[in-house]
């Protein structure tokens, strides 16, 4: 399932109700990106996601189907938030259920790292010395290149 | 054709979405691009520079060489950064 | 931090308490065990996780150290239950924060997977064909060795 | 010293732990072994088993040639099988 909101959300109350009451679920693995008050040596006071609205919603559908075709999931659930927000407030949350907990901790860390990469969005940080736009970052790349698929034959 | 701009590139263009009616000599993203250059000249710069500016077309990402007519809508921004 | 419990917990809570309020976290990864209804064709209808107490805690200490030194960790928290549980209930709950996504998503996948191999615990599965111990997968093996450091010089 | 047995080693021998004065002779783990398989017949064919027997001597991981000369406790268990 796929959420994108402009709403606060509770990771721990989505997590509680993520693949309750399944009996055949041996792992679920989760993920949860918080905004951090400071980059380096930089304050931040507040980060803005923009978004592509339409688009998201697609690519992030798109990074889960890949998911499922990857991995046996039992249930998968992305939230991802726009809009401002402070330090401490979650931005991103991603959990997985499978019947073992290979699969399930595997595709967690693809689904973020494909989404980093892939999903359209861009934050602001409001810093103590202005704000600006977070720039791209190549550990990123390097993290969504490790699942790209090597073409067989 | 809506033209659609994120993050700084829609700083640097002044606007969020545009409604345009491209030439019929523009075929490809690239096209778009060299067009959108000449009524932007602050987006011209940016354009320029390799690596800087992404491109979706139809909400699905698109290159230099991706065609454009019959598009509804292209857009053009900076490397995603999301998660 | 480490918990080693007879009783019953609630993964989601642990969750909601874990790193919470703290600015400087920008990643929180987690993993939860569960009991599951079946193994391959056989229908389970209760686990009892038996351990070594004393040691138990030992190792599990142990592990978080060598979680901590391999990763820059803010916070980590691994519960593990013992005593006899039915299927869909928490057996394990490992959680890290980091100031990064990378080092909380690799130092959880390191803590499950060396506890699995390390810690003395033991499985006793009631099935609909009698009670069987839970025998030890080379499949574990294999992820716990993924982490051994290779000598260097 | 106490030897502890657990999970179907447990089973095997009948009991989960015992208090047992090794005679000088026993200086490693694999001379308990020996002598711990006298006592407990049943104990005998699983000790002889490569791999199936894991052994800790004071709560730490030990091979068959740890000495266990001063050793509070001895456990032996099947490969774990926790998480």
């Amino acid at each position: 399932m796929i959420r994108v909101t402009g709403d606060p959300f509770d990771p721990a109350a989505e997590i509680a109700a993520f693949a309750a009451g399944r009996t055949d679920v041996g792992g679920i693995a989760s993920f949860v990106g918080r905004v951090r008050d400071r980059a380096g040596e930089v304050r931040i006071r507040a980060m803005t996601l923009e978004h592509y609205p339409g688009m998201t919603e697609r690519k992030l559908a798109e990074i889960e189907e890949e998911a499922r075709r990857r991995w046996p999931l039992l249930d998968c659930l992305v939230i991802h938030r726009y809009g401002r927000m402070e330090p401490g407030e979650p931005i991103v949350l991603v959990a997985t259920a499978s019947a073992h907990r290979a699969a399930a901790l595997e595709a967690c860390t693809f689904l973020i790292d494909w989404l980093k990469t892939k999903a359209p969005f861009w934050k602001l940080e409001e810093t103590d010395r202005g704000a600006r736009w977070v720039e791209a970052k190549a550990s990123d790349d390097a993290a969504a290149a490790r699942w790209e698929e090597r073409a067989t034959g | 054709m809506k033209i659609r701009y994120f993050a700084w590139l829609r700083q640097r263009t002044g606007l969020a979405e545009e409604e345009l009616e491209p030439p019929a000599e523009v075929h490809t993203v690239a096209d778009l691009k060299r067009w959108l250059a000449d009524r932007h000249p602050r987006f011209a710069e940016t354009l320029a520079a390799p690596g800087v500016v992404r491109c979706a077309v139809d909400q699905e990402y698109a290159e230099d060489d991706t065609p454009v007519g019959g598009a509804r809508e292209v857009a053009f921004f900076p490397p995603v950064t999301g998660g």
